[in-house]
């Protein structure tokens, strides 16, 4: 009878507690009001907006050209996708065949920046759990990876490397030894990271069953990418519309069983030997050849040539002041990032300005269902549920 | 008219005479419907066995000022995790139209309704929450537009111990 | 006697000594600006809701109790390490009997369900 | 203000005034202020390549209660500009800011409705830090020039 009573009559009032813009574990500047009754999570909304940069609203009035350093720094941690992703909505518009050599730098600089990617994701959502170490072996294994593309593409993050029609610059043969040492060692430091987190007992404690999410219910909520696979359901992009020659490697789909919070960290670490296995595959496909497609309107002429042959200079003029015209027409072309499905609508009126630049980022979608998988959590857990599913602000606030 | 994508040609049996205009180009086809019976169609694209389009990709708006007679044109993308098959619907919205929500269909058209109401002014009725999303609150027209200024209509020029101070561009 | 106590004099000086300087320096000589805003409450940058005095579960009263419980148990242990030495064999079981004594409400308490929170 | 600006400028002074700036720049505790790509290169920077702990600043704080170094890394959009400066004004004195990448420093590439052209509009900025993003040990180089600064100061100049 007490018990009821106590049920019935104690009315304790929620308290709001701001996890605000500046907050040390929510991967960036977002804002979430967690409604709590004691520990327990009764209500979140996300704020979001406070990177919110206007980059469709500028995409608009610049040329195609000119876009590319844009989608660099949409999702920052995967700037090469980002490239890879406009690229090739681009290049269909335009109708290109990118070079076979040029396609498969783009798939080994992409599965490269994969790994990247989700080091940086590994790194921080461990230390948001408490475990001070993983990040400093992940962001070891990160720069070497950093060291590639400052060889390669000429910067460390946000290098604008994949361009439309072709890649910027040739892989060495120097660079391709780095690739080769690298992704001979990579997999033993994996197992490194494994030994410390997958059968660790606090790990195993904060992360099994945190954060469920069925299948159907990621799926009606938007969530794609990993998150999404480790509910199980069987879906990649890589493999099911494979882009830029992905349908001639082997490789194969992670899933998850009960999608929570350790399923997507078990789904990550398998992708990373998987992106290590593409770069492989990769390295032996490399096959000497041309690195841009030879469509002299749109590809700027190399230096050299612009110096000494008029018609490259002037090819060159046309392209840098005023842009190469695009046919009229909207294409929705979608590619795999790390954190889900990057899609570009390009609607363009045959002008050298895109009329109008929708991007899908896979984390605006993925960070609605923080709805669903905080509610009635611990407050402890909400940490762990935001680093699972791998949100960038500067994708979701575009 | 290019009937062999699966989608309209079960859209054109089951519901004759409802897609206005079929745009196929690129490899992809896109069809244009009246908002009207954008509901009935959406709730059938999802719910039939055989096309099961369950994932709401992308919902975008476009404004085609002058170009066309309608001045808006939300745009849903939508994919099928099943059969990997993509499908594009756009609807046209005229100046301060209003268009039903499809948050009961897909839960996923929550953010990007609320983002293409902010960014074009596009009302979405029967959304459960459709306020501001990425600018700040008392921000003044809608910024996608294209007759909205890329440089906005007011920038802040300093700050003070508590705030920022606001000043309209000239 | 009395030196026994007499080093322990000198270490609590040391560390008020220490910890009086370095406040006494930090207050004299550091730059104070006192403004509105920066006595406002710090909610990760914006504007704080409800004040501070509010009322809360019960259940944190309940964690707090268990803590400070086993906290002191754990307090005991110091003095008793101090002089382990001399003790000898007498020590360890008077202290073992005193451990097992606050194992057993240990136990208690947790099948009781005093830890988990819902 | 504090007992030293009533005691002018002597020999007395000159000492503490060295010690005082000695300690002050030798720990210099940044606020974590991470909000675009440049938060990820000043991670970078923290971590076992760079090491940012042979300057005595590793210590991130996340409160601003505790942190004397404001390192604005990234884009500040509109919405977020109110809370710079509320984060700025709730930092202790002394206080000094580094405005990490060219989006900080002056906007950077996006030059758009949603966007502050640089963070020197609402707080006063001690070192810019050029570069989208500047390499860690850009970063680093800026630290030292602010640890420079500290070195140079007097106490009159706090007032």
């Amino acid at each position: 009878m007490a018990e009821a009573l106590l049920k019935t009559q104690l009315r304790t009032e929620t308290m709001i507690l701001h996890m605000g813009p500046q907050h040390p574990s929510t991967h960036g500047v977002l804002r979430v009001d967690l409604e709590l009754d004691g520990e327990v999570i009764v209500k979140v909304n996300p704020y979001i907006g406070h990177l919110h940069r206007g980059i469709e609203k500028l995409a608009e009035n610049k040329t195609f050209h000119q876009v590319i350093p844009l989608t660099d720094r949409l999702d920052y941690l995967s700037p090469m996708i980002n490239n890879l992703g406009y690229a090739l909505a681009v290049e269909r518009l335009l109708g290109l065949k990118v070079p076979e050599r040029a396609q498969v730098i783009r798939v080994i600089m992409a599965e490269l920046t994969r790994i990247q990617s989700h080091l940086v994701w590994l790194g921080t959502h461990v230390l948001d759990i408490g475990a001070m170490s993983p990040i400093m072996y992940c962001f070891r294994e990160r720069e070497q990876i950093l060291d590639i593309f400052e060889m390669v593409a000429g910067a460390r993050m946000n290098p604008s490397y994949i361009r439309i029609g072709g890649v910027n610059g040739d892989l060495t043969s120097e660079a391709i030894d780095k690739i080769g040492t690298f992704v001979e060692n990579f997999p033993a430091h994996i197992k490194e990271y494994e030994d410390l987190l997958t059968n660790n007992p606090i790990w195993v404690n904060r992360t099994k069953g945190v954060g469920k999410i069925t299948g159907e219910e990621a799926i009606n909520l938007g969530t794609t990418g990993p998150t999404l696979r480790s509910c199980g359901v069987k879906w990649d992009l890589r493999k099911t519309n494979p882009y830029s020659g992905y349908e001639t490697y082997e490789f194969d789909i992670i899933l998850g069983e009960n999608g929570d919070v350790y399923d997507r960290y078990r789904v990550r670490i398998e992708e990373m030997k998987q992106s290590v296995e593409l770069v492989k595959q990769g390295l032996k496909k490399l096959k000497p050849g041309p690195i841009y497609a030879d469509e002299a309107k749109v590809i700027p002429p190399p230096k050299e040539k612009v110096m000494t042959d008029i018609g490259a200079l002037i090819h060159h003029f046309k392209i840098m002041s005023e842009g190469f015209k695009v046919p009229e027409g909207e294409v929705y072309q979608a590619i795999e990032t790390p954190r889900g499905e990057l899609g570009f609508y390009i609607v363009s009126d045959g002008s050298s300005k895109p009329y109008r630049v929708k991007i899908k980022t896979p984390s605006f979608m993925n960070l609605m269902a923080l709805e669903t998988l905080a509610k009635g959590r611990l407050l402890a857990d909400i940490v762990a549920i935001i680093g699972s599913i791998d949100i960038v602000l500067g994708e979701i606030d575009k | 008219m290019s009937q062999e994508n699966p989608a309209v040609k079960k859209l054109n049996t089951v519901f004759p005479g409802v897609i206005k205009k079929v745009i196929s180009g690129w490899g992809e086809t896109a069809i244009i419907v009246d908002k009207a019976d954008l509901e009935k169609i959406g709730r059938f694209l999802k719910e039939d066995p055989e096309l099961q389009f369950d994932l709401l990709s992308d919902l975008g708006g476009v404004d085609y000022q002058g170009k066309k007679e309608k001045r808006f044109e939300v745009v849903y993308q939508l994919y099928s995790t099943k059969t990997h098959q993509r499908l594009r619907i756009k609807v046209e919205v005229g100046e301060n139209e209003s268009i039903p929500s499809v948050t009961t269909i897909w839960r996923a058209a929550e953010w990007p309704e609320r983002e293409c109401y902010e960014m074009f002014g596009i009302e979405f009725e029967g959304h459960p929450g459709l306020n501001r999303l990425l600018t700040i609150e008392e921000f003044d027209g809608f910024p996608l537009r294209k007759d909205y200024p890329l440089l906005g209509k007011a920038e802040i020029v300093a700050g003070y111990e508590g705030g920022v101070r606001w000043q309209k561009r000239s | 006697m009395l030196n026994e106590y007499f080093n322990i004099l000198i270490l609590m000086i040391i560390v008020l000594g220490f910890a009086g300087i370095t406040l006494l320096l930090s207050a004299l000589l550091g730059p104070k600006k006192k403004i509105e805003v920066k006595l406002m409450p710090y909610e990760c940058g914006v504007d704080p809701i409800g004040t501070a005095r509010h009322r809360f579960s019960i259940k944190f009263y309940i964690t707090t109790m268990i803590f400070i419980l086993f906290d002191i148990e754990a307090l005991f242990l110091y003095p008793w390490a101090v002089i382990y030495r001399r003790l000898g064999l007498f020590g360890l079981v008077e202290m073992g009997v005193f451990i097992l004594l606050l194992l057993i409400g240990f136990v208690y308490v947790w099948k009781k369900g005093a830890f988990e929170w819902d | 203000m504090g007992l030293e600006t009533h005691l002018g400028d002597n020999i007395l002074t000159t000492k503490l005034e060295w010690l005082v700036n000695w300690s002050r720049r030798s720990s210099l505790w940044p606020a974590t202020f991470g909000l675009a790509c440049c938060a990820i290169e000043m991670m970078a920077t923290c971590m076992p390549r760079y090491d940012l702990a042979r300057f005595g600043a590793e210590v991130f704080r996340a409160s601003p209660r505790q942190a004397d170094l404001m390192i604005v890394a990234g884009t500040v959009s509109n919405k977020m500009a109110s809370v710079v400066r509320r984060i700025y004004d709730q930092m202790p004195e002394p206080k000094w800011v580094i405005a990490m990448g060219a989006c900080a420093a002056t906007g950077g590439i996006f030059n758009s409705y949603a966007v502050l052209q640089g963070v020197d509009r609402i707080i006063p900025v001690d070192v810019y830090v050029p570069g989208c993003p500047p390499k860690p040990e850009g970063l680093i180089y800026a630290i030292m020039q602010v640890q420079n600064k500290i070195k140079h100061e007097k106490f009159s100049d706090r007032t």
